[in-house]
């Protein structure tokens, strides 16, 4: 991108004391902008002029050329063409895209990237095949990153809020950095006795190198860490088994029959895309004889997990430590056992444990963050005495630098403490935004009054920023270079795709201030430490650096195992009563994480799995407890813990474990954005920092009042009608074809028409799925698919081309087989949708693509109404019009932003398909099998999700589409879809009835 | 006596009843007179026969030509839409499904045949014609109210101003009045 | 029929120059009656209000009704479907009845007829409001164009275009064509000059010449004749609307004949619910005779068990079907929640037409009043049946969803009534009401008898 | 009764009704020849900030075209040339010419120069040049012989009229790959047969050349 944005930063230094700017529109004053403005995007220039009146004006010109009919009539506005000055380098070519290896990060760990840049703007992001946390999938989270760093509400300069709890005038880096050096000085005489770091979970081995130093430099300062989403009780659990704090890193494809003691490593440990890729190929039954493995699974509230288990039992939390410690005792640890589980549990207990003997070191047992350290040491025990450890699963040292890592609930209370003591005279926040998120116990927001001098490094100027002295805006990963640890421990040196947007630096940048080193760039400052790191001559280095970056893994980096082996003075201490109490279950959020992502519209309109829900929160209950209190969906109810209050609407879940009551963290925020404002409730509120995971006690009474709640699924039965089409691994071995069970043939009455040539389609492997969202986002980047919002979801008008729907299936409501069903549009042979278009606007190609072409459609909604799969989705309003034009950068120029009035639907990503068409011509080739991957498809963590050439019986889906499972959506409607599934299995174990 | 003649349109007689204008009529129509017309409040059956008007069967041919012209536009327009000029895979539907192209046929043969039967009885009749000599009779009015109208044109070549006057007399009207050009 | 035969079309001993008096006496009065203008009144500030809600359409999308995807048709649709299907008795009455020589038909075809132009008016209206992008309207018309594109004559959509402007053509010609010498008496009867000019204008110089009369009577017979299959047509391509698609409850193949009967079953409901009224204020009940409000009582007793059948037919091949779909849809709409307006709907169209069995009911104006506006009521809900509620559940529950209209679709729905309204009430006043010179007709073959 | 109209009206009155149709139908020809004319579609000549002739620098210097628009063959924009590439010669030639002041600025200040777009397909059309270069479509046949304009002009309506009359039947306008780049390419006189030859060698997918998605999506 060949503009100046230094520029527009050395004005904005210039402005002193000017009343606050949150958004673009203000900059429009700076004359160097506004040209960067012109150049980027001449329409989104004048839009910036005069914002309000244009779209007034838009809006009338189209309302009354919609009185005359003549909208077709009127021309275009004269476009410009701004070449480059400079000449390009030669792998830049414009209008082709370039591709770079870079990571995500969550919770501190890598996932490794190739980020999309047309042009100078990052536009997309895949995974990277060659990085082992990755594989090629990529999550919800690293697909909507980039909105985020779009994110006009992401703070764009130094600010000094002074505690005001307000938003603070401008300032400047050097204004800051003038007073860090005063205020240093003073330190460095006691040896920084007064200076505190908090960060989040840090596993850049740059970033930690330079916060030792900074302890070097300064003897009495402290390392803190903390997420809220931590693994205290793991890393606790660990030192209670082996007596030191080492890390498991499981390999589930050597895992035949695994336990899930409430552990979601499906979608909440680190790692999970790779755990997920492993899982779903173990459940892949196309081999002779068709095996699986199998999964029994105990939690307290449905997970994606569990929702793939053979075996899910319900049970509250003490019950899962006495599952726990049942299976221990028949594996021979030595563990007491006082608790008693329902009936029918506790006779399954026998036949799973019997089936993990049976598989020896080819099981696993494994526990969830949210499990006290008891069962994570009863989990270790079982595995140590299966022998799977060292096969299916192994123990490395803490991937997390620094020893604040392994206990940061422990940590930020004790650097709560020491503020209100009044020690702490300088404290830096690289990160994170722990005035928010800290438990309700650690008051760390009033205590930020007692500091001496605070400043806080963050993307956005949130509710921890407006209490300290300074707000330093941070680089988002996009923007800036550094390095991080994937789970485990491989490393990946983050590259940048794009100057800095805004006046945002690195936390590399402010340690490296800190350390009064003169590089300042982050370049610079990782480079050197790798360099420093490898011990190779520049020469080689040069070398090793390249290949580094090109392939997003630095090699020879991954955490070796060590060996464990049970602590002598392991006892594991009996268990305490349990009583009925109502047991509230905290949990990250799926949409927004701990909170981070709350200003991320995709996030925020992203259903929740089993919910739907969108736009908000909800106390999740299990419906004997809405029966017994009489609640229905949207009811408020008013919580009580630890005398602390929170008024929350309820969500009836089937599958919660009665008696628990899940919140989900991350909502309720004041300093978020105009996104994420005020939307749901706080759990951190009520959240204890004794129990931050599972707190008992809590009393719930009616308030009388409901508040709507936005789902995009209203209805979860399937109503008897073969949707999602489930059998058993053993009825599949004696009869392949169960799927097709009672279904006729459907003859059509319409001459077969002939396609020579491509003919795309795509298979969907319902027993791969897992439901994680994953293909939604994806599918949302890619096609420039707008939000609605939460009232547009209410009035149920998602935009969203591929949705999962959820199903609930079987007579127990309370512990129901859960279904996912990822929905795109079949592509028909024979579609409703297009006889039915009085303007041709929807239409087949010569290789079976359902077209949709916007610019024809006149809106007459028929289609819709004609759709079996209702996929498509209309523009009732102009949903693409962004709220600033910075967010116009994000948009993929191979797809058409469609106007109000048009629908759209998903197109196979038709535009990856006629680049591939495009590139084979130039090369004079045909199209390799996979060399198309659909946006969902490439992010797809199980590779669900295949598509391809139907007609060429070689490739990977044709392959799919002849297997037995394969059956189509309404068949009886004879559609003939071109999308097709492959029937979920279940493998349960015999023993249990 | 000449430009006496030359000024006159016609005589015409004015009478009460409808039979008695088809039989004043009728013997005007014995008695030689071919140029003649009649004018009623309302359509009454026989008279355009008495003054000499042979029924044929035009308007149906028209209306048929109506119907067969817009059919066969109307067809071949979709079939030239759908099969030879832009050929699309709708829907794995025939090029040429020519069932769903029927509705439209149908209603364009209605359309055209109705405007041909309109304007055809328009041509016939020579209509629109706002100006008419026979609007300059006094009373003419009461021909689209209550009163019943003979009229015998200068250009019949049996018309004499005299006799004229006298036969209509004869058959007892109202009243005979000259029609000016 | 002989019951009512020895009732008379025609009451009293009027004379051609008494009717053509009394009936001209309507358009040409100089004093306007005062319960004319309160009327007028009204309906104009309903259109008044259906302008305000198109504008604000125009501005802000057709968002701003309670569309959503299942539901993406709402009450735009519903209201086309109920005014194409009342405008249905106009030309039926003038037509058919014109045909088979029913001479009670001329009291009562000419504000028929012009009821038919209004309400198709209303009803061509919806399908354009309703695109997402109304300025591209005629790009469902075959015309010529720089895409090198055409309509996709497939769609049911593009068969609506074509019937419903010829049906819009055909009926306004018919009824032109009868108001010809109607206009011709007015012209002679007007006393101003402009409004000599004005009627004359439009008479195109009609004289009552014997031998035009020939011809216009067997051009008017030849455009019955064309117009009776039509009108069968355009209610019955409505229906294919839905016939065409694969939805429960649209897909049933007696969709066609099940429209027509439904609307012929309004259009008289509406006639009536004009007539009554009209016959009362001007009292015209020598021309609009109880055997007028007899005969249409009995054609919609008729129309309403046809209708009936039809119900009665979904559910039963919803169930003798087997298909689960059907089988729901049939259960969903007597147990959904839109239940209630089902039942009304039965109690509207099937219970209340009975009453019509009973010849002092038929001949009770007030009581048939009140039956006619149910009927218009129930028939209204039935194509809200058929539309929204066969689109709320179709075949995946986990695209169900509800419909619930918003202000701005009722604005628009009784905006529409008002246009409706305001063209009846200039009708009234300019316009002879009833056909003039087929009464002096009437009455001269009774003078005969 | 008096006559209420003037005895002309009559002709008057016929004339309008049944001559009705006939002044549609004029209309409607007038309409459609207006909105295809080079008027609606923009075909004059574009001012330019710096008065650039192709015919000078093409049929004057014989500068091949992928000299400028260096990426016509890989990529879906044929590229416009960066000052760079101006002042690769204008540093030596025209140094002083108060025409290229702009360039000169340009250069020096960093700043690009706003060329005014001459072919300006909808947002909604994706058209891709190295498709058409590769499988032998000439520059000429949608930007005319630009070695004979002084100032750039819209050669063609680019209407999607026009585009289909290429892609209904590729065979009547590819040529060979070696004479793509040939402004002054002639047919030869058996273009159909050589044409289909052609789609055969370079093997163009000609049953989805008229798909919507092809351009639109």
């Amino acid at each position: 991108m060949a503009f100046d944005i230094d520029d527009v930063r050395e004005k904005l230094s210039e402005i002193e004391g000017q009343p606050l700017w949150r958004s673009l529109e203000s900059l429009v004053e700076t004359p160097t902008f506004r040209a960067w403005v012109q150049q980027e995007f001449p329409q989104g220039a004048d839009e910036l002029q005069n914002p309000l009146t244009r779209r007034q004006f838009l809006k009338l010109a189209a309302a009354s050329l919609g009185l005359a009919g003549l909208t077709a009539c009127v021309g275009q506005p004269p476009e410009h063409i701004l070449p480059r000055v400079e000449e390009a380098p030669e792998e830049v070519v414009p209008g082709v895209p370039l591709f770079f290896a870079t990571a995500h990060l969550l919770g501190g760990y890598a996932e490794g990237l190739l980020a999309e840049s047309h042009e100078g703007r990052p536009t997309k992001v895949e995974g990277n095949p060659d990085h082992p946390a990755s594989l090629g999938a990529t999550d919800a989270f690293a697909q909507a990153s980039v909105l985020t760093l779009y994110d006009p509400d992401r703070s764009q300069t130094v600010t000094a809020p002074a505690r005001g709890g307000r938003p603070g005038p401008i300032r400047t880096w050097n204004d800051f950095l003038r007073t860090l050096e005063q205020t240093l000085g003073a330190q460095r005489a006691k040896s920084g006795a007064g200076l505190r770091l908090l960060t989040p979970t840090v596993t850049s081995p740059t970033l930690a190198a330079q916060l030792r130093q900074v302890l070097e430099m300064y003897p009495e300062a402290r390392w803190h860490q903390h997420e809220p989403v931590n693994w205290d009780n793991a890393y606790a659990g660990a030192r209670l088994a082996f007596g030191r704090p080492v890390q498991p890193v499981y390999d589930f494809s050597q895992a035949d029959v695994i336990l899930s003691l409430d552990a979601d490593f499906l979608s909440a440990f680190p790692g999970r895309l790779r755990y997920t890729r492993d899982f779903s190929a173990r459940r892949d039954p196309s081999g002779d004889p068709p095996s699986m493995n199998r999964l029994y699974a105990v939690s307290g509230t449905p997970t994606l997990t569990t929702a793939m288990a053979d075996h899910h039992w319900p049970l509250r939390p003490e019950h899962v430590g006495t599952f726990a410690r049942l299976v221990a005792q028949r594996l021979d640890v030595d563990v007491p056992v006082s608790g008693t589980l329902p009936g029918e549990i506790e006779q399954a207990v026998g036949a799973v444990v019997r089936d993990l003997q049976n598989n020896g070191g080819r099981s696993l047992v494994l526990a969830g963050m949210a499990q006290p350290p008891i069962v994570h040491a009863l989990a270790h025990a079982a595995n140590l005495a299966l022998g799977s450890v060292g096969q299916s699963v192994r123990f490395v040292e803490p991937v997390p630098a620094g020893e604040g890592a392994t206990g940061q609930t422990a940590s930020l209370r004790e650097l709560t403490e020491a503020m209100q003591d009044g020690d702490v005279d300088v404290l830096l926040i690289l990160g994170g935004n722990p005035a928010y998120m800290a438990p309700a116990g650690v008051d760390f927001a009033g205590a930020l009054a007692d500091v001496g001098f605070s400043a806080h490094l963050s993307l956005y100027e949130d509710e921890t920023s407006v209490l300290c002295d300074w707000h330093l805006p941070q680089t988002h990963t996009l923007e800036s270079w550094g390095d991080a640890r994937a789970y485990n421990g491989e490393a990946t040196i983050i590259q940048p795709l794009v100057e800095p947007l805004y006046a945002g630096r690195s936390a590399h940048h402010l340690l490296a201030a800190v350390l009064q080193s003169d590089a300042r760039a982050s370049y610079d400052i990782v480079r050197a430490h790798w360099q420093e790191q490898s011990g190779l001559q520049p020469t080689q280095f040069d070398r090793f650096w390249r290949h580094a970056l090109r392939d997003g893994l630095v090699p020879e980096t991954a955490r070796a195992p060590v060996d464990v082996t049970l602590s002598p003075e392991l006892a594991f201490p009996p268990e305490h009563e349990a009583d009925d109490a109502l047991v509230a279950l905290f949990r990250p959020d799926p949409g927004v994480w701990d909170g981070r992502f709350s200003n991320n519209a995709w996030l925020q309109e992203l259903p929740r799995p089993f919910t739907k829900l969108t736009w908000d929160n909800a106390a999740l209950v299990a419906p004997a407890l809405a029966e017994e209190m009489g609640l229905s969906n949207g009811d408020v109810v008013r919580l009580r813990l630890e005398g602390r209050e929170l008024s929350a609407p309820v969500w009836i879940l089937p599958g919660q474990a009665d008696g628990c009551l899940t919140l989900h963290l991350g909502y309720g925020r004041q300093r978020s954005g105009r996104v994420g404002d005020d939307v749901g409730f706080d759990a951190y509120r009520l959240r204890p920092a004794g129990a931050p995971w599972q707190a008992a006690g809590v009393q719930v009474e009616r308030t009388g009042t409901t508040h709507p709640l936005a789902s995009t699924q209203n209805h979860f039965a399937m109503e008897g009608r073969g949707l999602v089409r489930v059998g058993t691994l053993s009825t599949f071995r004696e009869e392949p074809g169960f799927a097709h069970e009672g279904e006729g043939d459907h003859p059509s009455l319409y001459p077969e028409w002939e396609y020579d040539g491509y003919a795309w389609g795509m298979s969907i492997d319902l027993n791969a799925c897992i439901g994680c969202n994953a293909c939604v986002v994806a599918c949302q980047a890619e096609n420039n698919i707008p939000v609605v919002g939460r009232e547009g979801v209410k009035d149920g008008r998602e935009m969203h081309w591929i949705r999962v729907d959820g199903y609930f299936q079987g007579t127990d409501l309370d512990a129901p087989r859960m279904l996912h069903q990822p929905v795109p549009c079949m592509h028909c042979e024979k579609a409703p949708c297009e006889p039915v278009c009085p303007v041709a606007a929807t239409t087949h190609s010569a290789e079976g693509l359902n077209e949709m072409t916007y610019n024809r459609c006149v809106g007459t909604r028929y289609c819709s109404n004609n759709c079996p799969y209702k996929v498509r989705r209309f523009n009732f309003f102009d949903y693409t019009q962004p709220d600033a034009p910075v967010q116009e950068l994000l948009f993929n120029p191979d797809v058409t932003v469609r106007s109000r009035g048009v629908m759209e639907k998903c197109t196979y990503c038709v535009q990856r398909i006629n680049a591939a068409r495009s590139r084979a011509v130039q090369e004079d080739r045909a199209i390799r099998d996979g060399e198309i991957q659909t946006a969902c498809q490439q992010a797809c963590p199980a590779a669900a999700i295949v598509f391809g050439d139907i007609s060429d019986p070689e490739t990977a889906v044709a392959r799919r589409r002849a297997q037995p499972r394969d059956y189509s959506l309404l068949a009886e409607t004879g559609t003939r879809p071109r999308t097709t599934y492959l029937a979920k299995l279940m493998n349960p174990n015999e023993e249990i009835a | 006596m000449t430009a006496n003649e030359q000024r006159l349109y016609g005589l015409m007689a004015e009478f009460e009843e409808a039979e008695h204008l088809i039989e004043a009529a009728r013997t005007a129509h014995e008695a030689g007179y071919r140029e003649m017309d009649a004018y009623s409040p309302f359509p009454v059956e026989g008279l355009a026969e008495a003054v000499g008007y042979r029924p044929h069967y035009r308007m149906n041919w028209i209306v048929v030509a109506g119907l067969a012209v817009g059919a066969a536009a109307a067809f071949g327009m979709q079939y030239y839409a759908s099969v030879v000029d832009y050929p699309l895979n709708v829907g794995g539907r025939p090029l040429n499904s020519w069932p769903a192209f029927i509705p439209v046929t149908f209603e364009l043969a209605v359309l055209v045949a109705a405007f041909a039967a309109i304007f055809g009885m328009f041509a016939l009749n020579g209509l629109p014609q706002p100006y008419h000599p026979a609007f300059n009779v006094e009373g003419f009015a009461r021909a689209s109210q209550d009163r019943f109208f003979l009229l015998i044109h200068a250009d019949d070549p049996q018309f004499d101003p005299a006799d004229t006057r006298r036969f209509l007399q004869e058959l007892a009207p109202q009243e005979v009045n000259e029609v000016e050009p | 029929m002989e019951a009512s035969s020895e009732q008379p079309v025609v009451e009293g001993q009027p004379t051609y120059s008494s009717i053509t008096e009394k009936i001209s006496a309507l358009a040409l009065t100089e004093r306007t009656p005062l319960a004319w203008f309160v009327g007028f009144g009204l309906a104009f500030s309903l259109l008044m209000l259906l302008l305000l809600s198109i504008g604000y359409l125009l501005v802000q999308g057709v968002g701003i009704w309670g569309l959503n995807v299942p539901v993406a048709w709402g009450f735009a649709i519903v209201n086309f479907v109920w005014w194409i299907g009342i405008g249905h008795a106009g030309t039926l009455i003038s037509a058919i009845l014109l045909l088979f020589r029913q001479e009670w038909r001329t009291s009562i075809n000419r504000f028929a007829e012009a009821m038919t132009l209004f309400a198709v008016a209303c009803a061509g209206l919806f399908p354009l409001i309703h695109l997402g992008r109304p300025g591209l309207f005629y790009w469902l018309l075959p015309y010529p164009n720089t895409m090198g594109l055409w309509p996709q004559f497939r769609s049911p959509l593009v068969w609506d275009v074509f019937a419903v402007l010829t049906y819009a053509t055909v009926s306004l010609l018919f009824w032109y064509v009868g108001l010809i010498p109607d206009l011709a008496t007015l012209r002679d009867r007007a006393d101003r000059l402009w409004v000599k000019r004005i009627y004359g204008f439009f008479a195109m110089g009609w004289r009552n010449s014997a031998v035009h009369w020939q011809r216009y009577q067997s051009s008017y017979f030849l455009i019955a004749a064309l117009a009776t299959p039509l009108v069968i047509s355009v209610h019955s391509i409505v229906g294919l609307d839905f016939a065409i698609s694969v939805l429960p409850g649209w897909h049933t193949t007696i969709s066609p004949p099940f429209f027509v009967a439904g609307a012929v079953f309004s259009g008289f409901a509406m006639v009536l619910v004009l007539s009554i009224p009209l016959r009362r204020f001007y009292d015209l009940d020598e021309f609009i005779t109880l055997r007028h409000l007899d005969n249409m009582a009995k054609i919609m007793l008729a129309t309403g068990l046809m209708v009936a059948y039809g119900y009665l037919m979904e559910i039963f091949t919803g169930w003798y079907s087997g298909n689960t779909f059907e089988q729901f849809l049939v259960r969903n709409r007597f147990l959904g929640p839109y239940a209630i307006l089902y039942w009304v709907m039965l109690g509207a169209n099937v219970l209340a037409p009975q009453v019509l069995w009973f010849r002092r009911l038929r001949r009770n104006s007030l009581l048939l009043f009140v039956v006619a506006l149910v009927v218009l009521i129930g028939m209204w809900l039935e194509r809200f049946i058929i539309v929204a509620v066969s689109l709320h559940r179709d075949f995946l529950p986990s695209s169900w969803g509800m419909y619930v209209p918003t202000v701005w679709d009722w604005a628009t729905f009784v905006g529409t009534i008002g246009l409706f309204l305001t063209l009846i009430f200039l009708f009234i006043r300019f316009v002879p009401v009833i056909s003039i010179f087929e009464m002096r007709e009437l009455v001269s073959e009774k003078g005969e008898a | 009764m008096s006559q209420i109209f003037h005895p002309a009206t009559n002709a008057f009155a016929k004339a309008t009704i049944f001559g009705a149709i006939f002044i549609i139908a004029g209309l409607a020809l007038v309409w459609g020849v207006f909105i295809r004319s080079s008027y609606v579609r923009g075909m004059e000549a574009r001012e330019q900030p710096v008065p650039f002739s192709h015919e000078h620098h093409v049929s004057g210097l014989g500068i091949d075209c992928r000299y400028c628009h260096s990426s016509v063959e890989t990529s879906a924009f044929a590229g416009m040339p960066a000052t760079h590439t101006c002042m690769t010669c204008h540093s030596q030639v025209w140094t002083e010419a108060p025409a290229l002041s702009l360039v000169r600025q340009s250069w020096q200040e960093g700043t690009p120069i706003a060329w005014n777009r001459v072919y300006d397909l909808p947002d909604f059309v994706y058209f891709n040049h190295a498709v058409h270069v590769s499988s032998g479509f000439g520059c000429d046949q949608c930007h005319g012989r630009v070695d004979e304009m002084p100032l750039t002009a819209k050669a063609v309506s680019l209407t999607m009229e026009w585009c289909l009359e290429c892609h209904r039947a590729p065979e009547r306008s590819i040529r060979p790959r070696s004479e793509v780049f040939n402004l002054a390419y002639r047919p030869p006189a058996d273009q159909e047969a050589r044409g289909r030859q052609l789609l055969q060698e370079y093997d163009v997918p000609v049953e989805i050349l008229t798909d919507c998605s092809l351009c639109h999506r």
